[in-house]
């Protein structure tokens, strides 16, 4: 099985059809941002970032921990799902939920984690929202045996346990942001005690702790380097789609940063498979419908350089829907640009038909999807129902990025609705 | 019949003052320098680091015309003379800039936005600038796709400008080996690396993966900053060193 | 992948080494509970409990159901964990935690609610206490579409929404159980308000339920039948080793009613691999240390025949230890014959050991393990530490039962013991 | 040679009533019972089914000498008499109660227990009634495992009885012919198929899949407490009839 496991990423910059616009400080700025990058993100890790290579080598060890980690992932078929739709389509997915970290973050934290490692970092720092990047840092770094941090904001520390107690079980510091542990955090929470915490903030305590501990910052999403370690997964589907013997036609995925998306989504681009490419954003979050392409920051404390990207603006406060992923205000560069170039389509779900979506196809195949991941199940059906109104044999695929089972609460809500 | 590597001076115009100015250019061409490029400032220069940035910053606070300082620097060398300014300062009178630089002397310019935030139009300004008589020394990166690259390089002259890092003078980790392999498959043209290049190591990597000649620029700058012109002239001479070496 | 799933189950009665003891009504009784089966069981898993078959062919869509349910499961090497114990020994885990119930109970519960469906049943009806069970049965219903009705034993209704809110997801009606839905139940309520319910009385409602509407009843463990479906782990698990070209040598799983130990270790005894068959057991719970070989029931409330069995006897009262799986005082018939016999061994465990065997084995792993499994992993580091005392290249197997993404707040009350 | 299919009787020792029982063993016997089974009423029969254990209550509490009835039967047929009890309550008189029912005119015994309960030493208990001059009819079911039944079938006289339900008089839902197949490629003694069989359908399908006889038992109970002896003894013409049809 580790045989399916790729040997090397894929990196699309040298397949654009335009270039890349580079990061920036912003015109006023005292320091380069690019240089404090060198103090916070392991070299490798950075290297990675800027490279021009198409393939990247993963190395050995990485490999490993990534077939212990339950990768290959499996590439499904939702034949019940078809049959419910009553379509012509047939509809794949790629299951990234199958990951013992139960998302596709674990893509991305193994080896930065591992790069870390290497160059003798005793631990890692993170933020974490609804707490799939938190367990993915946590559990890689339990997997290199150094120590992890990770600030996670003070709403979900209190209102997810379980998330909470499964990075602690990895030997995770887990603190709820803002804490007093940080500079930031301390003002924040002068200026209001009962803060509930933003992921803008816990980044910055997290950037902070690293620069004044020499630890390593490890990134969830939005920088290219993120999506090429997240591009194993649609380099696996390839193989696994040839063993099947079947070519998909349209590929989708749901878009926080554009990682999971991307991650699946270009290796099929690179290899002129498919169409059809769509980012499914949530309609409650508008990132397409009413976001702009312009340089902008990646964190709300604005101590990364800037990227030109698809954004909200840094500052954008989302609002409360349960897809904690997709809540981020940017889209990673290279996605932006091809969204821009009307290369890479886009949806919006509601939550209401993302949750509908969810059941049904949880009843159809038995698994609870993460809320985010539900969203490129909508657009899925959405595809199926086009086609069966045509009578088109499509074949479609999506990457269902992780199970719901750490979510729960989120469906207890929806039913009650 | 293995060519002389090339050296490839960058230098902020009429910086830090004119006199140095003149002195590390005449110098510099005396020490081995083989094209001069010359640093022509811009409102924003988005992809340099704060090193450039604040030689830019001085420098427009001296002198009101560049194109003076151009003329003066022709005389006192007969390398070529490659003006790098954003088109994004000059897009609206081009021709005008142009035909300024041209007969203060200038041979070329290196526009480094040119192809990031003209990728509609770049060959429209590559075909205007060569009907003013100038070179075009294009500048690609990581970040310029193959494709891109294969359409281009044969534009570029007298060299083709490759800019391994993100930005000027910030060294962040980079294979350039594998970079500029990755290259040198692409292109037939003289490549020469430049951003951030640091230490004696990182040219003879350079080097040794096929580059045909290295761009400095923020270490000179680095130098005058610290220690002032014998110090920048000082780098001139080692890199120079190392290329002969080679 | 569908390929490694088997065709057939295996039946091991016919490869004993002596008769099994047969089910038997009390010897005071007034009427047959053999003859009640016939009124809640499927006709085909009630042909199949009593089978002589050595192979017994799975159904078609059954197979299907399976591979959607995420089998063949991945055997995967626990090389961290050997590092970590620093053993000569091999450690290899099939993981069923990898199916979408997230547990093995999933192997049972779709045959029989096939074999529901295929009769014309409009619903099936079980009772749960820690929730693998329900979930399974919900999941499996909704995936025949057919109707479910689940009693949750109150005290775990109130205490573990996630596992309610996944069986309703899954379209189950769950009742807590005591109810108001059955005479049982109501009798039960009558007596105290506040009964926090038993598996005792969630079944004898479940069974009043069946016969009341004709509905039929599918069972978790301990019949023979259910360790014949979950024998597809175990042949999984050999051609699985096959693949590799490796043969273990013990083979461990942990006992509640004996199902995922039987489905497991059964297949390589019939094929006469390995030397060592371990079953474990909690010492809180003692099933082999207190318990005697004889006739009991394998109900609370005697609705069912009785079983010669390891038993605690069917009134016993279990510890409030968390392993909720483990609880149960009997244990199948051929596992407690193979018992006594000494064929197959036995261990226990405290709850405080398997804890530090879960947490072990999540840091080195990445999986987080259901608190039942824990006591497998606790047997498996047992037997590495001994090979590593006698410097013996031993290749250890055991049964990874389920994932304990739904236990969080075991290791939460025990992180903070 | 296709042998005569066996009709294996069994009633229990003077069931309902002494007079009804032994018409119904000379009718039976008369109608084509091959060989008669007796129950000889144990403490618990806890392998059968309420019916039979209802007949044994209703026996127990009317003789007081069921070795005397086996003499009575005895003499009114010439078929083979096995006598069908539990070892577990004759294991410690053994040898006094076979000596009473061979001298009683009994041919053998059946112990449904023997194999179940005393797995460890059933070949001494073989080996003690064959010294009685007995024959045993072993009992197998789909619970005994192949090992087992190749061991011992050799040692069933004059047939090996194969219950294929867990129990006697119910019907639960079985795989007879699958059941038979298999005990088929175990054995070549004649064996006899018992246990709920139920519906002229199974006898068919047992007798399709090889089964050289058939015994019938909770059948005649049920149709003893229901109409009585000529409703017992149409259940045998029926049987009988399937067999010889076969
Ligand atoms: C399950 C899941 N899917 C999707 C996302 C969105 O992130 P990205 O666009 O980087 O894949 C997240 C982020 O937290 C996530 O947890
Ligand atoms: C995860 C898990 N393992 C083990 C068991 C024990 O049951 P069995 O012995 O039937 O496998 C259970 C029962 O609920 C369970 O949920």
């Amino acid at each position: 099985m580790i045989d399916l496991i790729p040997r090397y990423w894929y990196n699309i910059v040298p397949d654009l059809n335009r270039p890349l616009p580079p990061p920036l400080d912003p015109e006023d700025s005292d320091f380069s941002r690019i240089e404090l990058l060198n103090r916070i993100i392991p070299k490798e890790v950075l290297r990675q970032q800027f490279t021009a290579e198409r393939y990247v080598k993963i190395p050995d060890e990485v490999i490993e921990l990534y077939s212990l980690a339950g990768r290959p992932t499996p590439l499904m078929r939702a034949k019940r799902l078809e049959e419910l739709l009553d379509t012509p389509a047939k509809i794949y997915f790629k299951y990234e939920g199958a990951t013992h970290s139960g998302s596709h973050k674990i893509n991305t934290a193994i080896p930065q984690a591992y790069f870390a490692r290497e160059e003798g970092v005793e631990r890692v720092v993170t933020e974490t929202g609804a707490g799939q990047w938190g367990t993915a840092v946590a559990l890689s770094a339990a997997l290199m045996k150094i120590k992890s941090t990770i600030f996670m904001v003070r709403v979900s520390y209190e209102q997810k346990p379980g998330r909470k107690t499964v990075m602690k079980l990895y030997g995770a510091e887990v603190y709820p942001s803002p804490s007093e542990i940080t500079e930031y955090g301390k003002n924040e929470l002068a200026k209001n005690s009962a803060n509930p915490g933003s992921l803008g903030i816990a980044m910055s305590e997290a950037i902070e702790y690293v620069i004044k501990n020499d630890y390593r910052y490890l990134i969830g999403s939005v920088l290219e380097v993120v999506l090429l370690h997240q591009s194993i997964i649609g380099l696996e589907a390839i193989k696994q789609f040839e063993f099947i013997g079947e070519e998909p036609e349209v590929l989708i995925g749901c878009v926080g940063g554009g990682s999971n998306f991307a991650g699946f989504a270009y290796p099929f681009i690179g290899s002129k498979i498919g169409s059809r490419y769509i980012a499914v954003s949530s309609s409650e979050i508008k990132k397409f419908s009413k976001g702009v392409y312009e340089y902008d920051f990646p964190d709300s404390a604005g101590l990364l350089p800037m990227l030109k990207m698809i954004t909200l603006g840094k500052d954008y406060v989302p609002p409360p829907i349960y897809s904690g992923g997709l809540r981020y205000h940017g889209l990673a560069p290279t996605l932006s640009l091809m969204i821009k170039d009307k290369i890479i389509e886009w949806m919006e779900f509601s939550e209401k038909e993302t949750y509908s979506a969810a059941k049904l196809f949880a009843n159809a195949q038995g698994i609870i999807p993460a809320p985010e991941s539900a969203h490129a199940i909508s657009a899925a059906i959405k595809i199926a129902k086009e086609a069966k109104e045509k009578n088109e044999k499509k074949i479609i695929a999506f990457n269902l990025s992780g199970h719901g089972l750490l979510d729960l609460s989120y469906y207890q809500k929806m039913e009650a609705k | 019949m293995i060519m002389k590597k090339l050296l490839v001076s960058y230098i902020t115009l009429g910086y830090p003052n004119e006199n140095d100015y003149l002195k590390f250019v005449k110098d510099a061409d005396d020490l081995g320098t083989d094209i001069f490029e010359l640093g022509y400032p811009p409102n924003f220069a988005k992809y340099d680091g704060p090193l450039i940035r604040r030689s830019y910053l001085k420098v427009k606070s001296m002198y009101k015309n560049f194109s003076e300082l151009i003329s003066r620097t022709r005389k006192i060398t007969r390398k070529k003379i490659i003006v790098l300014t954003y088109l994004e300062n000059i897009q609206n009178n081009l021709d005008e800039f142009l035909g300024t630089i041209k007969s203060s002397g200038a041979d070329g310019v290196l526009l480094p936005d040119l192809l990031i935030d003209f990728p509609e139009n770049y060959f429209k300004y590559l075909n205007r600038i060569s009907e003013k008589g100038l070179d075009t020394v294009i500048f690609v990166s990581p970040f310029v796709p193959d494709k891109i690259i294969s359409d281009v390089y044969k534009f570029s002259s007298p060299f083709l400008y490759y800019g391994v890092r993100p930005t000027t003078g910030i060294v962040t980790p980079v294979n350039i080996s594998s970079l500029l392999k990755r290259l040198k498959n692409l292109t037939d043209s003289r490549v020469v690396v430049g951003f951030g290049l640091k230490g004696l190591e990182e040219i003879k990597e350079a080097l040794s993966a096929g580059a045909d000649g290295i761009a400095i620029g923020s270490a000179y700058v680095e130098a005058f900053e610290n220690n002032g012109l014998s110090s920048a002239l000082d780098v001139v001479k080692r890199v120079r060193c190392i290329l002969d070496d080679f």
